[in-house]
């Protein structure tokens, strides 16, 4: 159904009549997060759910503080190595179908704090992300904007057949290896069943190191 | 229709088995939870009698009961109160290790 | 007797079922859900007990020292006094003066107990 | 004894509007084969009950969410269908489909009963809820000690998820909900006993009976004696503890133990949590309506047209949006505080207004009666909330600046 | 008396929640994909390139300096200057960033690209919905998608591009006697031809969505 | 001698260690509140043993929000430092910027122009208005209130973004402040906007005490609640608000008279019993006093250049030396001690967090508290965790 | 037939009270056998005794004893008695039953026609309580008062010994 | 007070104490006492009790990385060059050891004066890397000194809980010394800047010798 009949349809009073737009429409408009916040992004996260900007409006301003009731974790902020396997275990205890919004530049990348010992260089090695909002901090528009990516995303999704997301499968995992604290880094460094750069920028320096293994411990 | 005799019957089974409890187990709650079901069995004979005796509307079993309950409530209060208290200088609820330990 | 005890539970019994049929009907749609559709993954970090996102130490069912009993006590003697004066208070209008004072008396020995706890700080918490 | 009385049901228009359920009611029944009846009548009444409050939860939801909403200077849910209304929808179907995680070191049988068994128990309740003119599911005798005993069943199931959860921050906050319950439940019980009293029933029918009537425009609830408005004012208290609202919201208090006792339920288990909760939220509310204001009675007497089952949910959406607001407003109390203001405050009030209503009785109505009330009212309250504050000091300061 | 404090409190919340339906104070939701805040002049979100004319791969004024990349606090540019050289904006032969990669996944917004930039080539913008779903492609931003006209710099922070323009004129102006007398002293060389033109492609790896 | 050693050692001496696990003789729980716990103000985590509900041991545990501020500033320039000081307490950007330059200031000895000094106090005081009021609000989610004070709080904090955005370009992130200045003028119409931002930011304060000054539940979980004695305090190197509100007078904007804060009339509210409630009315009653010195910074400012022009905005290598420069940040002396070896970045660079060394004292307040207490003495401390663990 | 599925459920209840290993499902099984009772007591005509059971066993009695195990520690020890102390236990309730079994079912005089339904309405009993069991109930308001005193007194002994 | 007069007097009230002042060249004019390890707890004992100074507030407690240095400097000197005296320039390298540095804020609440800047060194930055605490004497150096001992591993002797409080018990080294190595995990970098590159090279370039890391 495209997007227009589907206004207009809504607007009649006329809702999604399958299944799985059904499924669809019922998760994405009912996104509760977690509350979950670490660092500075998480001040705008808070920003987000406030009167000026209202998360509510989109029926997810229910955050809750436990994983088993959170359908969306908003990795807002810096994930330190110490944070790393916290966040991927709270990550794994909440239930399926759950969603991550990587928000700003910490989470995504490492960001400013990229360069050195004990920042994570981007949270989607060890767990999914589903969406990213680049950003030092996302305004909380941009948050907004990214849920409403999220919830597209989710209205997109197939219940059944090969195209159905990962959580609908039973041969993808729904928990990932928490890493474990190392003498000098986290063990594993990253989840390499996870994790594979896709990129079709090919870098024109390429870094001498390779991507293989890293050589300590 | 019920007769008199199955109440009967289930207070006799309910009052063993409560029986059975305080002497099978060792477990000081357990024996107290094994007293009250004795409580409740007798209870239960009260109504029964009640029901099927000859003065129902003089109420005496009715208020037996009442009275039984209030009885009951005391002595779970109490018994449970001594329960914890020994725990706390015991360290246990077991009957007969609390008995060892007496000294 | 029995006629009447239907008569007067059946329609209680029934809101029963509905009731326990409104919870678990839909757990039941969650499960036949899940066998089409969404299959359950458990996993061993997943289905360990939540504690903040740390691995969680010691067992939770360790003994609690707590002072919640001591109240537990005096509710299950004003539980069992409730018991006393829902009648009382249902008999009341029908009742001589003398009959209430014979409540405020048990009222009275209740208060006084409820008094002393309170004195002696049984009623304090920590 | 039955509800399902259709004495009214030849009377002309005011009453056909308001017997309007019974009469369709009867009207399917009469289409029925006469062995099943009575059985599909009271199933008629079960599926309306449940339904009905089951449609009163969704609605809360999403009542409590926008109202919130504007007391906090926003919108609140406003995109799901119009103006927000399907999103009680949305959340269930994402609850449904939503994945169950039972943890391994749980107790899986327990834990899937308990939130059954709330359901169950905050369900039953209503059996005895008079909502209308004879629209009562069954008129027990014992009807108000039917609704203590099946509602102290609550805290079995609380106990029952936070244990068998096994996790600290659920026992502890089962712990505290069973005690913040039966702490609560002493003062609930003794102030709904004035109104038994004045009533010499604890038929919720017949107490909703002896409340209709006016004298000029003042109805004849209970809520317009001193006694009554104390009672009332109790009440209501215990029944925001009762029902683990804020601020005596402790058991689920989330900015110290998390979730509460449900912290580890997932999916719609948990939905049936929140579930449990509203409805012993509207029931405990109805029993308000029922005991102090007037039950299914129009407040006015020029009112009396319109149907009693609406005046009941009138009551009831009123006492919801005052819980709305109050959980808007206030910080949460602290554990001891709340035990010591159950014990401390509620207790003695309670008991004292037993005495209340009892003089109330023996006295000759008049003015004089009134003022010995209100006295018996006023000054403990005066007293023992003036010794609340005082033993923890409560002041206000005044604070001194340097240059 | 107790209960005077809540009874305040409830009567602040009351009018909050009635003054919600009345008062735009009360009520200061922005509903954000429909309203939107005007947006302060000085927003600053992440980086572009300006460049001025039509052609974006002419008019580009980065002279790839690679200033920037070095005071940028988390390293997130990337700049290959090129080894040949093209006019520039005033028309001077200049060096051009071969390569100019942002990756945004990293930029902190901190501006100072824009600060230590000697060619005002390099400007704040104040785009924010780029909330991707794809890691490896939607954030790091190639010479292509970077670049925007100066058109834009005057939309998005008007005073500011004015008085860049008006800097930029004087000293093309400077720039112009110069080469007058350049010219007039030795006598005129043909001016270099631009290269050819092609369109902005804001295709490639970027792609947001 | 000996007993003032004794006095001042720490209440707990042993690690954490030996009580990781549950004695099995005690009737002790050992909880972990945090890192991840709706009220630690992020990462934070409390390793706490309860008896009953009342606590008997607490130790926090650092570092979960530790992004080697400090090492990336040691190898990257003077002025890339300050976006990162940004980051900081991320509440309040403008004050870190300002402490930051400042120590540079003072290690390369540069002068600040007049109408950059009172930029910098219009800043600082609006960063301290907002940090105070969404602290309160925090405070009060903590103690239960569902959002309300918060919602109204950062309803407030949003008009002084509005400002800081107008200003500096970013809400949170305003890396403004420079080594001898500010970065740009103020744009046209902004003072008009702070004073009318200012002139009813005291309807907002009166909104908050009716809503909760008086309320009992708050007077009854705030009162008499974390008492910390002056004495500990000082001990213990707290510094901001909660120092004052244990009766100290200890304010750095009166101690150094840094800026041009000896132009302003203020004073300096002071608390008397320590707890949790003077905390909470000494950052109201602080908020109405910066509100009079903005008041008057904003009507007292004249144009004139903002920023030295002896300082470089490139190639900037101090003298070798050494400086430690603080100001008083929202919630405590906010320090930095800079090493400059003559190179563009400096050898050292050191940040006194207030948050981190007000929590010396978190155990002691909260011992002998309840849980829920301890959630909200934790509060009242207004730590930020990028502050704590930077 | 009621009857039997009421007598089923609360000997089950009891039974399995008494025999399961893990406390909290020892107690848990005696609210089942609670509620039993108490559905037998609305079965024999006894509304107020029923929901009295409920309100006091299951809303009061039960949830002590839940924080009585909450509050003591349980080693893993706690089975039965010995074998032979077992034995010797089965054999006297096996005994007991027995004689009880034979003299309910020896008794036939019992066995009379149902008398109809005795009237107990809530206003009858509380007639009768105030008025012809007055003096017990002040009794019963000592013990309790009594009960309270004493329980108290052993906590409050707990609560001063504490560190 | 200045700084000559509380040297003196902490020479006249502790005996064997010998405080060192360390210039600072910066416009600060924020000198420093370096206190001898022995001494530095009764010293800043004295400090703290002495009611004139009265520096009852540590605010700032932080740690310094010396690496070991090497000076090389020209010395004319006199040398016999075939038979003849002669002045000849030589290149004299003189490697001072490196130190570790624990550095301390002092300021007065109740005087409000200060900062008496104080500083302690180590032997060396290996082995011998002990120092009293002064957690004892200002409870606010405990997380601070924590923090010291965990990022540049000084071991603070008397600390009644020294911990590693940034990093996780189980790691190693001390990150914020001057040869500290960052594990290796640039493993995607969309366009590694020249910087990075450099970094990464001379990352592998450092774990491929033995020594490569900080104590
Ligand atoms: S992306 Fe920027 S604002 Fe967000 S956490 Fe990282 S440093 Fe803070
Ligand atoms: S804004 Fe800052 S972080 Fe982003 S590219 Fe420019 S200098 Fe780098
Ligand atoms: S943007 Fe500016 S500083 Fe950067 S390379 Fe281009 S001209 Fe140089």
């Amino acid at each position: 159904m495209d997007q227009q009949l589907k206004i207009e349809l809504s607007q009649q009073g006329i809702f999604a009549t399958t299944m799985e737009e059904l499924y669809n429409w019922g998760r994405k408009n009912s996104v509760w997060p977690l509350t979950f916040g670490l660092a500075c992004c998480a001040i705008e996260m808070i920003a987000t759910t406030m009167a000026r900007y209202d998360l509510a409006r989109f029926g997810a301003e229910v955050f809750r503080p436990s994983p088993r009731q959170a359908d969306l974790m908003i990795v807002a902020g810096t994930v330190t190595k110490k944070m790393a396997p916290q966040v991927v275990r709270l990550y794994n205890q909440m239930p399926e179908p759950k969603y991550v919004i990587a928000m700003g530049a910490c989470a995504i990348s490492g960001g400013p704090f990229k360069q050195g010992y004990s920042v994570l260089k981007g949270i989607d090695r060890y767990i999914p992300v589903d969406v990213h909002i680049p950003g030092c901090p996302p305004r909380p528009e941009a948050l907004i904007d990214a849920f409403i990516t999220l919830q597209k995303k989710i209205d997109a999704q197939a219940l059944t057949g090969e195209a159905r997301p990962r959580h609908l499968r039973d041969d993808t995992p729904s928990e990932f290896p928490v890493p474990t604290y190392g003498a000098h880094d986290l063990q594993p460094a990253k989840n390499p069943t996870l994790w594979h750069i896709t990129t079709n920028a090919t870098s024109p320096k390429p870094l001498p190191t390779g991507t293989d293994e890293s050589g300590r411990d | 229709m019920t007769p008199l005799s199955s109440c009967l019957m289930l207070s006799a089974l309910l009052f063993s088995v409560g029986f059975a409890g305080v002497l099978m187990r060792r477990n000081a709650i357990l024996i107290l939870i094994g007293i009250e079901l004795m409580l409740n069995a007798a209870n239960l004979n009260f109504i029964a009698f009640w029901r099927y005796g000859s003065a129902p509307e003089a109420l005496t079993g009715v208020m037996f009961v009442i009275f039984s309950i209030g009885v009951a409530a005391a002595e779970a209060a109490v018994g449970l109160a001594l329960i914890i208290s020994i725990y706390r200088h015991r360290k246990t609820t077991q009957i007969d290790r609390i008995n060892s330990m007496r000294g | 007797m029995n006629s009447l005890f239907i008569d007067t539970y059946r329609p209680i019994a029934i809101l029963m079922i509905a009731a326990v049929g409104f919870a678990v009907t839909p757990l039941l749609l969650a499960w036949l859900w899940s066998k089409k559709f969404s299959p359950r993954k458990p996993g061993a970090v997943k289905n360990a007990t939540y504690e903040c996102g740390l691995e969680s130490k010691g067992d939770a069912w360790v003994q609690f020292r707590s002072e919640y009993y001591i109240y537990a006590i005096v509710f299950l003697v004003f539980d069992v006094e409730a018991i006393f004066l829902l009648p009382f208070a249902v008999a009341f209008s029908s009742l001589t003066v003398g009959a209430s004072l014979a409540m405020l008396v048990f009222l009275m020995l209740l208060v006084e107990g409820l008094i002393w706890a309170w004195q002696k700080g049984v009623l304090t918490w920590a | 004894m039955t509800a399902l009385a259709y004495n009214s049901l030849h009377h002309a228009s005011p009453q056909a509007a308001d017997q309007i359920f019974l009469i369709v009611q009867h009207w399917i029944v009469s289409h029925a084969p006469a062995g099943l009846q009575s059985l599909l009548a009271i199933l008629l009444s079960v599926v309306a009950i449940v339904g009905g409050f089951g449609l009163l939860f969704a609605i809360t939801t999403i009542l409590e969410r926008k109202g919130l909403g504007r007391i906090q200077n926003r919108y609140g849910p406003n995109r799901v269908g119009f103006f927000g209304s399907l999103q009680p929808i949305a959340d269930a179907i994402k609850s449904l489909t939503k994945e169950d995680i039972v943890p391994q070191t749980a107790d899986k049988l327990v834990h899937l009963l308990a939130p059954i068994l709330l359901v169950l128990a905050a369900f039953s309740v209503y059996a005895v809820l008079p909502v209308g003119r004879n629209m009562v599911l069954v008129n027990l005798d014992a009807g108000v000690l039917f609704f203590f005993a099946i509602g102290s069943v609550t805290e079995v199931a609380v106990f029952m998820a936070g244990w068998s959860s096994r996790n600290k921050y659920s026992l502890l906050g089962a712990m505290r909900a069973i005690a913040q319950m039966i702490s609560y439940e002493v003062p609930l019980i003794l102030s709904s006993l004035t109104v038994i009293m004045a009533t010499g029933s604890l038929s919720t029918v017949t107490i909703v009976e002896k409340q209709a009537g006016f004298s000029r425009i003042l109805p004849h609830w209970f809520l317009f004696t001193p006694w009554g408005f104390a009672g009332f004012v109790l009440f209501m208290i215990a029944a925001t503890a009762e029902s683990n609202r804020s601020p005596f919201d402790l058991p689920e208090g989330e900015s110290e133990i998390i979730a509460g006792y449900y912290i580890e339920y997932s999916g719609f288990k948990f939905a049936l949590f929140f579930l449990g909760e509203y409805l012993g939220m509207f029931a405990i509310s109805g029993l308000a309506i029922t005991l102090f204001l007037g039950g299914w009675n129009a407040p006015l007497p020029f009112l009396t047209w319109v149907p009693s089952y609406l005046w009941f949910f009138a009551k009831l959406l009123t006492l919801i949006v005052a819980f709305i607001w109050v959980r808007g407003t206030l910080p949460r109390l602290r554990m001891d505080q709340l035990m010591n203001f159950a014990w401390k405050f509620m207790l003695p009030m309670a008991l004292l207004n037993l005495i209340t209503a009892a003089v109330w009785h023996f006295m000759p109505s008049g003015p004089v009666r009134w003022l010995v009330s209100i006295v018996l009212v006023v000054v403990p309250y005066t007293l023992l909330g003036r010794n609340q504050m005082h033993k923890s000091h409560l002041e206000k300061r005044v604070y001194r600046f340097a240059e | 008396m107790l209960g005077e404090g809540i009874a305040k409190g409830l009567i602040e919340t009351a009018r909050n929640f009635l003054g919600s339906y009345v008062n735009k104070d009360r009520l200061t939701t922005v509903q954000y994909p429909e309203q939107r805040l005007p947006q302060a002049e000085a927003t600053r979100d992440f980086p572009f390139l300006v460049y001025d004319g039509e052609d974006w791969q002419a008019g580009l004024r980065c002279v790839g300096c690679q200033i920037c990349e070095k005071e940028c606090p988390p390293k997130c540019i990337f700049i290959e200057k090129s080894t040949d050289k093209k006019p520039d904006a005033v028309g001077k032969p200049q060096f051009y960033p071969a390569v100019f990669n942002i990756d945004i996944s990293v930029c902190m917004s901190c501006q100072i690209c824009v600060e230590v930039c000697p060619f005002d080539a390099i400007k704040m913008d104040t785009a924010f919905e780029l909330s991707t779903v794809d890691r490896f492609g939607g954030l790091l931003w190639d010479k292509a998608r970077l670049a925007k006209p100066n058109q834009h710099y005057h939309h998005v922070h008007p005073t500011e591009a004015a008085e860049v323009d008006g800097r930029l004129a004087e000293e093309r102006a400077k720039a112009d006697a110069k080469a007058k007398a350049a010219a007039e002293a030795k006598t005129s060389a043909p001016p270099p031809a631009a290269p050819p033109a092609a369109p902005p492609a804001n295709s490639g790896v970027s792609s947001t969505s | 001698m000996s007993t003032s050693m004794e006095a001042s050692t720490p209440a707990a001496h042993q690690g954490f260690a030996d009580a990781t696990m549950i004695d099995h003789e005690s009737d002790l729980l050992q909880i972990s509140l945090g890192p991840h716990h709706p009220s630690t103000h992020g990462v934070f985590r409390m390793d706490v043993v309860l008896d009953g509900e009342r606590v008997v041991k607490l130790k926090p545990v650092f570092g979960y929000l530790h992004r080697n501020h400090e090492k990336i500033a040691e190898s990257t320039t003077y002025l890339a430092s300050i976006p990162y000081t940004d980051r900081l307490d991320y509440m309040c950007s403008l004050s870190n910027n300002w402490a930051y330059a400042l120590s540079v200031e003072k290690l390369a000895g540069l002068q600040v122009p007049e109408r950059a000094e009172y930029i910098r106090v219009i800043a600082a005081e609006l960063t301290r208005l907002q940090n105070h009021a969404s602290t309160i609000g925090f405070l009060m989610q903590e103690m239960g209130a569902s959002g309300t004070p918060l919602m109204y709080a950062f309803r407030e904090r949003e008009k002084i973004l509005d400002l800081f955005e107008a200003l500096t370009g970013s809400r949170m992130m305003c890396n403004y402040m420079r080594f001898g200045g500010c970065r740009v003028d103020l744009p046209a119409g902004w003072l008009d906007q702070a004073r009318k931002t200012v002139d009813e930011y005291p309807r907002f304060l009166d909104e908050f005490e009716s809503l909760l000054a008086s309320n009992e539940i708050l007077l009854a979980r705030t009162q008499g609640v974390g008492v910390l004695p002056p004495k500990l305090a000082i001990q213990g190197g707290v510094t901001g608000p909660i120092l004052r509100a244990s009766g100290v007078n200890y304010d750095i904007r009166k101690v150094d008279r840094y800026g041009i804060y000896e132009r302003f009339d203020f004073k300096v509210p002071l608390g008397e019993h320590g707890d949790v409630y003077d905390r909470y009315m000494i950052r109201m009653l602080e908020m109405r006093e910066s509100l009079k010195i903005l008041d008057q910074a904003l009507h007292q400012i004249t144009p004139g250049p903002i920023i030295d022009p002896k300082a470089k905005i490139r190639g900037f290598r101090p003298k070798p030396g050494e400086a430690y420069g603080r100001i008083e940040s929202p919630k405590g002396e906010l320090g930095f001690y800079l090493i400059s070896d003559g190179t563009p970045n400096p050898y050292r660079y050191r940040v006194r967090p207030p948050s981190l060394i007000n929590l010396t004292v978190l155990e002691d307040m909260c011992l002998g508290s309840s849980l829920a207490d301890t959630v909200v003495i934790f509060g009242t401390i207004d730590i930020v965790l990028g502050e704590v663990d930077r | 037939m009621l009857f039997t599925i009421f007598a089923a459920l609360t000997i089950a209840g009891a039974v399995a009270a008494i025999s399961l290993r893990n406390l909290v499902h020892s107690v848990l099984s005696l609210i089942l056998a609670f509620a039993g009772l108490a559905a037998v007591y609305l079965l024999l005509g006894a509304q107020f005794i029923g929901f009295a059971q409920i309100l006091v066993y299951v809303g009061a009695v039960a949830i002590l004893i839940v924080f009585t195990i909450l509050l003591t520690r349980n080693d893993g020890t706690f089975g039965t008695s010995s074998q032979a102390s077992w034995n010797l236990g089965a054999l006297i309730v096996i005994a007991v039953f027995g004689t009880l079994a034979w003299t309910i079912h020896s008794s036939a005089a019992l066995q009379h026609a149902l008398p109809p339904q005795p009237e107990a309405t809530m206003q009858q009993i509380g007639t009768a309580l105030m008025v012809r069991f007055a003096l017990p109930l002040e009794v019963i308001g000592l013990l309790l008062t009594a009960a309270l005193i004493g329980a108290a007194t052993i906590a409050l002994h707990e609560k001063q010994e504490r560190p | 007070m200045n700084l000559e007069e509380i040297k003196s007097t902490l020479e006249a009230a502790i005996p064997g104490c010998s405080p060192q002042i360390v210039t600072n060249g910066s416009p600060s004019g924020q000198h420093s006492l370096l206190l001898d390890r022995e001494h530095a707890f009764v010293a800043a004992m004295f400090l703290r009790d002495d009611p004139t100074l009265c520096l009852d507030y540590c605010s700032n407690v932080t740690g310094l990385d010396w690496l070991d240095t090497e000076t090389s400097e020209k010395v004319k000197v006199t040398q016999l060059v075939d038979g003849v005296e002669k002045e000849v320039d030589e290149v004299r390298k003189t490697r001072t050891p490196g130190y570790l540095e624990a550095v301390y804020h002092l300021y007065s609440m109740q005087k409000k004066h200060g900062p008496l800047v104080v500083r302690l060194r180590t032997e060396n930055r290996t082995d011998s890397v002990h120092l009293p605490s002064f957690t004892p004497i200002w409870r606010s150096a405990e997380f601070q000194e924590r923090e010291v001992f965990d990022l540049f591993g000084i071991i603070f002797d008397g600390h009644p809980d020294l911990r590693r409080i940034l990093m996780w018990d189980e790691f190693e080294d001390h990150p914020m010394r001057k040869d500290y190595v960052e594990p290796d995990d640039y493993e995607y970098e969309p366009t590694p800047h020249d910087a990075v590159l450099k970094k990464a090279l001379e990352h592998r370039n450092r774990i491929s010798t033995p020594d490569g890391q900080g104590a």
